[in-house]
């Protein structure tokens, strides 16, 4: 997505334009991602799961979404 | 182990938290997840070992360990393999820990791609911290003593040295180093990685260890669950052998029937 | 085995008959007869191993094995330990089915007293002789194939090469000639003697054999019983881990979790 | 035992007298032996068990009693 | 070895007949035959074997050893390589000592085709036949003690047990069995086929035995000169090192400079 | 070496400095001087090591190793052998120096009284030290790869990682990791410590690796001045066969002689 | 070679075609093999050298010629 | 040795008393020491050989003598 409207961040290591206005839990959701999943790295401070609702995605963020994978 | 069985050993009991069985799997590298699920059920493994990873934009649905793996049933140990640091490992460790199952962490901290064996420097210097965040550190690291008697006092719940490199299956190359660790530490000692097949998980056992903790040796057999079922078997009677005290071996033979009352 | 286990295994087939244990034990040298049936039961072992000795006419009644076995619980296999021509071994064999359970042979033939290694040319003599008279031959010899191949040619129903001297504990010191015995023969082969401890039968069977036999292992063990247990669980290990096909060992390693997806 | 009437006989490697007109069961019995757990070798040759009862012991007989015992 | 070295160790002695070297080696298998006589000077061999076969009559000139072995350079062993009989074998003795060299014969009966192991009944049986006729029989079987004695008791000169299969270079596998035969015997044992590498024929030598051949581990190497060398000296290692008594062995370390007399 | 053997292989160049043989030996544990002299003589080594100790103010004559070895005639190698901290370690290393005879040092930190195991991290931030002094630093580590490259790194001349622990006399007991050393590092790799008889010093040089260092292997054999001849032959022996390429090991054999041209 | 006159032997497991009135020596030496470096088996009867040149080559004969080659 | 002028040092680990006005030099040849085998520390600080000859010994001390022995 884009537009004059969208703001730029970093996510999972890549520059995406997303919604203003838009929370992490908001990101998420519009990624369909399971927040209870996920946990997110913003600016190199892991946020609380708590915190998804009402921290807002800013211009120029750099947010880490992780989860678990198979590994030994 | 049968109930009767259960009576012959105690549970394996990890920051103060025990486990039925003494072998610990991980969740890499299967054809699919429904051969991983059913390799971990037949393993009889209570702990199981998952990767912190970023969520792959596109493709994250069929990733997630825990759309398949139930956390009620299996305990979670994230790891912290891909580490090259032990700045690194303590970030993915606190990640590991806001997944928010457990604070449990297998730190693992590489010093070279091409054998992955750790950097025992970088993990010693990282168990410190995590173990003050308040982590139960279960360390992987080589077969070096030294190394594994600081671990120990930097506060890991677990050391475990490896058998041999990641994935090489080449089973216990030093059980020398293994039993004097084992003989020399008070918790719990794992060995991970490199068993490759049952008679090297039984070997390990034989050590005097507390348990293995494998990976490939499940996932890359012809047969994941019928290996898993094999390992089961193995941890068990390596870890009987070593508490039944195995006979002596000698170079000279010993009749076992009886040499007197033969016919003229 | 749990039933579902069985399911992963098939039974050991010898002489036309089906066996639900690869193991088979022998009754000598316990400290007494009690922990002797309590390892026997443990081991899960349905055919044992008994001598054929003159009846101490003095103290016989705490001699006789089946005061003690019974032999509606255990199929015996009554041996010829203890001899040292074939005439010998035959006429033992002969005195053992005349006690009426049934026509099996454990065929010894013994070349030195120091090390009782088999004598081949012996044992292959007598193996023919009672071949022909209907016994079912299972015949203890060394690990050379060419004996192997003619005693199968003899009419045995089973060729049992060492894997160390009896009583030795050494495990299986050639691999390599036990798997080629394998390989090559049609008939089931047992290991028969040198098991010293569990892992040493997880290697044995992983060399592909159909079944390992032992008796100093559990007699001479600090506890008898637990050994068992751990003889039971090391043979199915390692005849699952052969059935399921173990990872391919290499010097390089490989690492079990992504490389893919690891944090900027 | 002993006595004029006693006849000699190799029994398990050792020379003894037992009474005269004896049969193997006789003996057997007189050796407070279970019939059914050992194999009787009379002069070389293994006797069947239903021979126990009428076959006697004689002057000079090499008679090999055997049985079940531990072995590997 | 220098004048001064060979005071550390005697000949070897095989059927009256004293050698310098206790490295005996084939002649078989080389890329040509100026590498075969610079290897085989290079091993320092003074006793070489030789296979009997029918000449070529096409290309005999360049297929005859003699062309190109000096006779009065080396001791000429004519092996019965290839014989499946005892018969086979005395035939191929008598031709070989028809050469005219000398009456010394390798005996070599093998018993299946695709392992090249030894058939010893048939070479037992061959080597009665050839010590009767006044052969000095140097009798390869497997590494059977109860084998072993037996050719000894047949009059051979030395019996040679192989450290493994005939071309495996799998080296010393079982270690206990040559020792014991080296313990029991009072012919010379030299150690035949197996050997793949310098280590391999030090070992052989540490096992006490008194000497090694060897032939593909020559021809086969990248630089087959280089690696007779090689085995020169592997060979007097392996010997003086059994000779001089080494340490003893044992998990706990020892420290090899002093504890005394350090500075505060 | 003969002269013309020399030709076959290069001098073992450490820090800038030729020495014609790849073996290095200690000076300590011998039963007298006499004995100590002329095993090294014998063991051909050029470079002796050295240990530094206080005085003995009552017997010194006797002690000071000087008395015995002539520093003209064998390059002297000074070791931190006792010390078990960086500091301690750069104090006798200093020491050493001071003596006046190089600016060579084997450092030697050790992390653990019982095992005498190397401290890895005192002996990389030592060596780290010594080098920025100009030290030509020989460090004696475990066989760790990682620590092995960062002593490299930290300027040491050669990495000197252990076959086992020090006068345990067990060998060789990890190969993969010497190899694995030997391939990655540009320094030369010497084996240091755990080597007890001829064929553990071949199977060292087999690995590739540049010379091999021992002391108790000659001090504790029954006769200190053959097991000397024997580690020279061993050692030139091991080196020649890496350098000449062993043939490949299979498990199938392949037979030495034709099998063509049988009689019919 | 061939001819009205031949004689057939058996030579190293071939059938072949000789020159009659031939020795053993005239054979060896017809086929250009030094007899020092040659051992004959003539019907199974190895040949002292020594007779090599008053040997004949006759009609049916069976003959092995053999010599050392490189062998392990 | 001892007396009212001797002055007290620590040499190797131990308490000693010797003679006043006494360089490092004249210190190894009263104990009978060669010079050029022995390596002087004195309070922590290593000694030139070539200073022996003009360094005093000082009460208070701490002296480590050392050398070379045999080691692995």
């Amino acid at each position: 997505m884009s537009g004059n409207d969208a703001i730029r961040v970093r996510l999972n290591g890549a520059d995406r334009e997303v919604a203003p206005d838009l929370t992490v839990r908001g990101l998420l959701e519009s990624l369909d991602l399971r927040p209870e999943l996920v946990v997110v790295e913003r600016n190199r401070e892991i946020l609380d799961r708590k915190a998804y609702a009402h921290t807002p995605v800013e211009e120029g963020d750099t947010l880490e979404l992780v989860h678990f994978v198979g590994g030994g | 182990m049968s109930e009767q069985e259960t009576a012959l050993d105690g549970p394996l009991t990890l920051g103060g938290r025990d486990f039925g069985s003494r072998l610990i799997v991980g969740t890499g590298k299967y054809a699919n997840n429904e051969v991983m699920i059913d390799a971990i059920r037949a393993s009889g493994a209570e702990m199981v070992t998952v990767a912190v990873r970023r969520v792959d934009l596109d493709r994250s649905k069929e990733e997630a360990i825990l759309h398949h793996l139930d956390p009620d049933e299996f305990f979670l140990l994230a790891n912290t393999a891909g580490c090259y640091t032990a700045d690194e490992a303590v970030r993915y460790a606190r990640l590991a820990r806001a997944a928010g199952f457990n604070e449990w962490i297998k730190l693992e901290v590489i010093g070279d791609q091409a054998t992955i064996l750790p950097d025992v420097q970088a993990t010693l210097e990282a168990a410190k911290t995590l173990a003050d965040e308040g982590f139960k550190v279960m360390a992987y690291t080589n077969d070096d003593l030294i190394t594994a008697l600081r671990l120990e006092d930097a506060g890991c719940v677990s050391v475990m040295p490896l058998a041999s490199p990641i994935g090489s299956g080449l089973g216990v190359v030093n059980p020398y180093f293994i039993r004097e660790i084992k003989r020399r530490l008070e918790v719990p000692v794992i060995v991970d990685a490199g068993v490759g097949t049952a008679s090297h998980a039984a070997v390990a056992m034989e050590q005097g260890v507390d348990g293995v903790l494998m990976n490939t040796a499940l996932a890359a057999a012809d047969d994941p669950v019928r290996m898993a079922h094999a390992m089961k078997h193995a941890v068990i009677a390596g870890r009987l052998a070593w508490l039944a005290g195995r006979m002596p071996s000698r170079e000279i033979a010993v009749p076992s029937s009886p040499t007197r009352g033969m016919l003229d």
